[in-house]
């Protein structure tokens, strides 16, 4: 291939999100190739580890997608999962890699159209962003020899 | 060594699905390719997996080859991963070592190019190889379940599922929030296509739900609270007070003759406003339970509190009436639940173009429905305002359905019941009935029959949409009319058409109140409000969440026979549930691993149903297995790695990451 | 009387069309109609076409290119958009007939005489030139393609409008820089190969 | 802001003169801050949309950049106007491909398209500024016993409705009741006056203005009211061929709204361009000849 790809993988609930990509399966929306879905029975069990491991082994996205707050199927998974997406943001930011290679969505079992659009939009953004780079700390050529380094932003 | 501690021998299977898989997927490439994974023992492609043959397959090679993970790459889990379990089971294998990935609706049914959908496939099948090996043996959890089921709504839907289930021996509460059951099949005189008396077919069947032993009739009532899970809810009940105790009515109405309104006053819902009733009332005469209501709205003494209350002096010793009578809570055990709460008609204000509410001879189907029942407001003549019969009618299909500015759904009902309306309307009348339809769909034994009568009885069939109904004339004849104006499609040319009277044929929709309902009992709808069945074709009425069922017109827009069938059918699983008597719980439960527990607390106050506790003894967190979920909240966010999800174990689902990055 | 042969065979429709049209701005679902001729009786023109709005539809969704294009129907839209809001499957009719009347327009289809056509070029050329149309100049060009028949029957209006003081006999409207208007169409026409009148 | 730009459009250059100089009027003496949008070009009208949309389009979008430039809000008068600007801006929304080429193009001379720009009616523009109940209180000349028909023409109300539900409006009526006269129900209030059609193809135009015109004498209006210049030419101008040639004598006046409300506001008659029309306006109550005098 020659043009950039972008690699996405997807953490999807069991309950909303999965069902919405069958529904969109059923229905044959067709939809950018890049995202892989791994299913899990709730977005609750989203962990911000899952997102480094990706990026480590070739990720330059992470899509969580689980039910709208209020329709989990365990009640609040869903806000779990926001509460340490929003944690996550601020470590992305510190670690310099932009907050668009993860995103979280709100799709129900019904919105087999927002499965695509999500998917596109995202694979869009990323394509734009271009391949993960874990943006080297800024050394000054007089700097170096200092031990350890370590983040300036 | 993962896992159990064997070495994994894995055997993968992709699926062609015909060509649904195979016609995008270059299939024998993905096998290729899973035969050098680390593991796999064996790969195999097959036209069909989840056939018998395939299955067989799945077997066979447990045996031949020893293996002890299977990996099959087809459709959707949602769909066959049950099969697939089964298959490993009955191979020797414990059924939690297979893993089923979905290489149709993730990926040949969404993507055209060859290329990138091979490439997505060989990713998800790699993903699923690294991820079976961390796999355990599990043994799923039985829990039992009450013999005993709540259906909600009491329109021929949960009347139908409530006697089926009470003949079979179960305990149902059936829940009606209206005073009577009955629903809209009460309001209509005759059905299509037998034209048989709607009413002689459903009081019948009102009664035996009164009388059965194993019914408990819960009206003017409504669901407030839903807990619990399969075979065990608890469901917390609100019964409105109809300020009338219910076993102390006998239905002697004389309590309606004594009110202090002389004349009826208020608008009669169930006739849709065509009727008057006084503040204490029967929706109509053969209501079920056959007692009176008491409308807190209209009534002088619980308005005011003051009135002379004659009616509690006609009551006499029965003392039936109770103007104290304060809403109640009953609290319910039941193992299943059947939804069946019906649908609405579409409100014809939102298409003003058809002068509803703006020409007072324009009515809804609902209410011409109520005008040609001869126990309706006219006793069964169709007549207009003016007491005069209509020389004239129009009734006009696709009210607010097949419309993007509406309801773009087909309401499916509408052409068999404006044939009906236009027979019934021809024969009380004698007035000529022009029908406008876009398309006449009449799909149903005897229906198409049905339509042959119709147009050998001689109504006009006009194929067009209608633009408007007016009542500015542009011809002498049209004076004093309501015009309607179409293009005959059949022809090509544009007509006006005079008429008297426009039937309004409205289309089906979502109770108003679905969403709240959805989330009360924790199902999901589809885009249009429609409760959603777990599989349009083959589990049309079960949901996504177990033990909830969903039966009749609030799953989608529905004829008599077909909601009767399918109450019956929802009737029938929840029976099998209970029956059985126990249900396998998915055995995706966590599990904490006492040497890593730094006894933190962090994930006792996270897990929503309290299935985690703290062992003081052993200073670490203990889950109760019958109380999980298998969510996984937990198992996300414990620190130290103690917390361990079944099927969804950190190996699990980071080895699946790894994979499928490929 | 006489008889005609009326079949159409497959080989005489132009297939591509259909697609074409479906192209432009508010088109985009016209292979959605369902035919249920809501546009045509909410049409106050429609009872003077050879071809009713949903029959244009249904025509050129089946590649009756030649049909459409030297149908009346077009040319006697109104643009008032009636059968836009009305359209079930959301086709914007109007729209589509602007598109049939350029297709015509640009492969002069079409009878001469249609005054409609003639009024869109004469219009056309006006406001190109000044950046305004002064209604005068329209109808004066208008009408000199159209005939001295023509004009003669407009006169008597022309001249009590000229009276009141609403149809000015020689001024022009014009913008201080029409220059700057022809420059900008020019400049898309060049793009799209458009009309050059 | 320096007031709203003021897009005339051509017609009221010309045939629509008096709503331009009513529109004017009742600007100035309700307050309503405006100057005209300089150097603006012809919208393009219906006949554009013919030719090429494109182009079309990119008439329009020469004046929504001259806006841009002035940062004001525009306010049209003629509805054809009013519908084309604001088609427009939803087009270019909607099709970036157009909307970049037209961009590109108006950046060679010296124009940005810049955010949508809000385009309005006066009916809008009014009912904020001053508002109905300050307008109310202005009022000179009650219209006592007048008879109006409130006609809104097609493109007030679709397919970009300058109210939320036009079928269920009153806007228009709104102004009718407030000048004191009576608002006459009239089935064809958003029907078709024929357009252009009138011109081109008489017969078809004519008979429409004849509809119009039947149903408005038929419910007993003495006046009829309108907001766009096209409406009012042609229910005017057509009117002897339209009743005349079908045997009724009887002739209604055709009026657009900022005349009536002009008058009711005391507003002088010539002002307000009402020796324009070819059908006088000559009420046959004293309350309202005063109004006219």
């Amino acid at each position: 291939m020659s043009a950039y790809e972008p690699k996405i993988v997807g953490i999807f609930c069991n309950w909303c999100a999965y069902t919405a990509a069958d529904l969109a399966g059923i229905s044959r929306m067709k939809y950018a190739p890049n995202v892989r879905i791994v299913r899990v029975m709730c977005s609750g069990r989203f962990d911000p580890q899952m997102v480094f491991w990706a990026f480590k082994h070739g990720a330059d996205g992470v899509l969580i997608a689980g039910c709208h707050p209020g329709d989990c199927h365990y009640q609040e998974g869903n806000y779990k999962a926001l509460r340490r997406f929003k944690l996550l943001q601020k470590l992305l930011d510190q670690l310099g890699i932009e907050r668009e290679r993860v995103r979280l969505e709100w799709i129900s079992a019904s919105e087999g159209e927002k499965v695509k659009q999500v998917i596109d939009e995202m694979t869009e953004t990323l394509r734009r962003l271009g391949p993960l780079r874990i943006q080297e700390t800024p050394q000054a050529p007089e700097a170096v020899g200092t031990a350890g380094g370590g983040h300036h932003g | 060594m993962k896992g159990n501690g064997e070495v994994p021998r894995i055997g993968v299977y992709v699926c062609d699905c015909g060509t649904n898989i195979a016609g995008k997927v270059r299939v024998p490439e993905v096998v290729e390719y899973a035969k050098n994974l680390p593991g796999v023992v064996v790969a195999r492609e097959y036209k069909y997996m989840c056939s018998d043959p395939g299955q067989d397959l799945i077997k066979r090679d447990i045996q031949e080859y020893g293996l002890n993970r299977i990996v099959v790459a087809s459709c959707s889990p949602l769909l066959h991963e049950h099969t697939f379990r089964k298959a490993t089971a009955e191979g020797g294998l414990n059924p939690y070592l297979v893993h089923h990935v979905n290489i149709r609706e993730d990926v040949s049914w969404v993507h055209d190019d060859e290329e990138e959908a091979t490439r997505k496939a060989k990713a998800i099948v790699h993903g699923a190889v690294l991820r079976v090996a961390w796999q355990k043996p599990l043994e799923p959890q039985s829990v039992p379940v009450r013999e005993s089921a709540l259906v909600v709504g009491g329109g021929i839907a949960g009347i139908t599922a409530a006697l089926t289930l009470a003949e079979a021996g179960k305990h149902v509460y059936l829940v009606e929030r209206e005073p009577t059951i009955g629903g809209h099949m009460a309001k209509f005189d005759k059905t299509f296509p037998t034209l048989d008396c709607a009413a002689c077919i459903l009081t019948p069947k009102m009664t035996a739900v009164k009388d059965h032993p194993n019914i408990t009739l819960l009206t003017y009532s409504e669901v407030e609270e839903v807990d619990g899970y399969v075979g065990n809810f608890k469901v917390k009940v609100r019964k409105k007070p109809r300020y009338v105790h219910e076993d102390r009515c006998v239905g002697c109405l004389e309590c309606i003759e004594a009110c202090v309104f002389k004349e009826p006053r208020f608008p009669n819902e169930f006739d849709l406003g065509l009727s008057k009733r006084k503040p204490v009332y029967i929706p109509f005469p053969q209501a079920v339970p056959p007692v009176v209501t008491i409308d807190p709205e209209t009534c002088l003494y619980l308005r005011l509190g003051k009135c002379k209350k004659t009616c509690v002096e006609a009551c006499g010793d029965r003392n039936a009436i109770d103007f104290d009578m304060q809403p109640e809570t009953l609290e319910l055990e039941v193992g299943t639940i059947i939804l069946a709460t019906g649908f609405k008609t579409f409100d014809p204000h939102r298409t003003p173009k058809y002068g509803y509410g703006k020409y007072p001879e324009v009515y809804t189907s609902l209410e011409i429905e109520r005008l040609v029942n001869s126990s309706g407001p006219t006793g069964g003549e169709v007549v207009m305002r003016n007491g005069q019969k209509p020389k004239r009618v129009g009734i006009i299909h696709c009210v607010g359905s097949r419309d993007k500015n509406t309801n773009p759904w087909c309401s499916k009902v509408c052409c068999m019941y404006s044939l009906k309306l236009a027979h019934l309307i021809h024969e009380r009348s004698g007035a000529e009935v022009y029908n406008f339809y876009i398309d006449m769909r009449t799909p149903g034994k005897g229906y198409e029959e049905f339509y042959n009568r119709l147009a050998k009885e001689g109504v006009h069939l006009i194929r067009g949409r209608v633009a408007e109904v007016t009542d500015a004339p542009l011809h002498p004849e049209e004076e004093g009319k309501l015009i309607i104006r179409v293009e005959d499609t059949n022809i090509g040319v544009v007509r006006r058409i005079p008429v008297d009277m426009v039937v309004l044929a409205v289309g089906l929709e979502p109770q108003p109140d679905a969403e709240d309902v959805r989330r009360l009992f924790n199902i999901s709808c589809s885009n249009e409000g429609w409760f959603l069945e777990r599989h349009p074709k083959l589990a049309p009425v079960e949901t996504f969440t177990d033990g909830v069922f969903v039966a009749g017109a609030c799953q989608g827009p529905k004829d008599i026979p077909e909601t009767v069938a399918q109450a019956q059918a929802a009737a029938a699983n929840a029976l099998a549930l209970m029956d059985k008597g126990s249900v396998l719980i998915e055995p995706n439960v966590a599990q904490v691993d006492e040497e890593l527990c730094s006894g933190c607390h962090i994930c006792i106050g996270l897990c929503p149903y309290g299935a985690i506790s703290f062992n003081e003894e052993k200073k670490v967190a203990e889950v109760n297995e019958a109380l999980c979920k298998g969510c996984g909240t937990c198992t996300a966010a414990c620190p130290s790695g103690a917390l361990s999800q079944n099927l969804f174990s950190d190996h699990e689902v980071f080895s699946e990451i790894m994979g499928v990055l490929l | 009387m006489e008889i005609q042969r009326t079949i159409k065979y497959e080989a005489e429709l132009d297939r591509q069309f259909a697609y074409e049209i479906a192209q432009s701005p508010g088109a985009e679902t016209l292979f959605e109609c369902i035919q249920c001729g809501a546009c045509s009786a909410a049409c106050p023109v429609s009872i003077y076409m050879d071809l009713t709005p949903r029959r244009i539809i249904a025509m050129t969704r089946e590649g009756f290119k030649h049909e459409v294009l030297s149908s009346l129907t077009i040319w006697l839209c109104s643009s008032c958009y009636a059968c836009t809001v009305e359209c079930p499957v959301g086709i914007k009719v109007t729209d589509v007939m602007y598109a049939l009347k350029q297709r015509a327009i640009k492969e002069g289809y079409g009878p001469r005489k249609v005054l409609t056509r003639l009024l869109a070029e004469s219009f056309f050329q006006t406001v190109k030139e000044d950046g305004r149309a002064t209604e005068r100049k329209v109808m004066m060009r208008l009408y000199r393609r159209a005939g001295l028949g023509a004009m003669l029957k407009m006169a008597p209006l022309g001249f009590k409008l000229w009276r009141t003081g609403r149809l000015s006999a020689f001024g022009t409207e014009r913008i201080p820089n029409p220059g700057e208007v022809q420059a900008l169409l020019e400049c898309l026409e060049e793009q799209t190969g458009g009309e050059k009148s | 802001m320096s007031g709203y730009a003021y897009y005339p459009g051509c017609s009221l250059l010309g045939t629509g003169k008096s709503y331009d100089e009513s529109t004017r009027a009742v600007f100035e003496a309700l307050g309503v801050p405006f100057q005209e949008l300089e150097a603006w070009n012809c919208c393009g009208a219906t006949a554009y949309s013919s030719i090429d949309e494109c182009t079309a389009f990119a008439l329009a979008a020469r004046n929504l950049a001259l806006a841009h430039r002035r940062g004001d809000p525009i306010v049209a008068p003629c509805p054809n106007c009013y519908l084309v600007l604001t088609k427009t801006q939803r087009y270019l929304q909607q099709y970036p491909d157009m909307r970049q080429r037209i961009e590109q193009t108006l950046e060679r001379l010296g124009l940005q398209l810049g955010n949508e720009i809000p385009v309005r009616h006066p009916l809008q523009v009014l009912q904020e500024t001053p508002g109905l109940e300050e307008i109310q209180k202005r009022i000179q000349k009650p219209l006592k016993g007048l008879r109006v028909v409130p006609y809104y023409g097609c493109l007030l109300a679709r397919p970009f409705p300058i109210v939320e539900d036009p079928w269920n409006t009153t806007i228009l009526e709104d102004f009718i009741e407030v000048t004191g006269a009576e608002v006459v129900p009239y089935a064809y209030r958003t029907r078709c006056c024929g357009g252009a059609l009138t011109g081109v193809i008489r017969e078809a135009g004519v008979r429409m203005v004849h509809i119009l015109l039947r149903e408005a004498l038929r419910q007993g209006a003495q006046v009829i009211v309108t907001t766009c210049p096209l409406c009012q030419f042609n229910l005017e101008a057509f009117q002897q061929e339209a009743l005349g040639n079908n045997g009724i004598q009887e002739r209604i006046p055709v009026l657009y709204f900022t005349q009536l409300l002009g008058l009711a506001l005391g507003l002088p008659p010539e002002k307000l361009g009402l020796h324009r029309h070819l059908i006088p306006f000559q009420p046959r109550h004293a309350i309202l000849q005063e109004a006219v005098s």
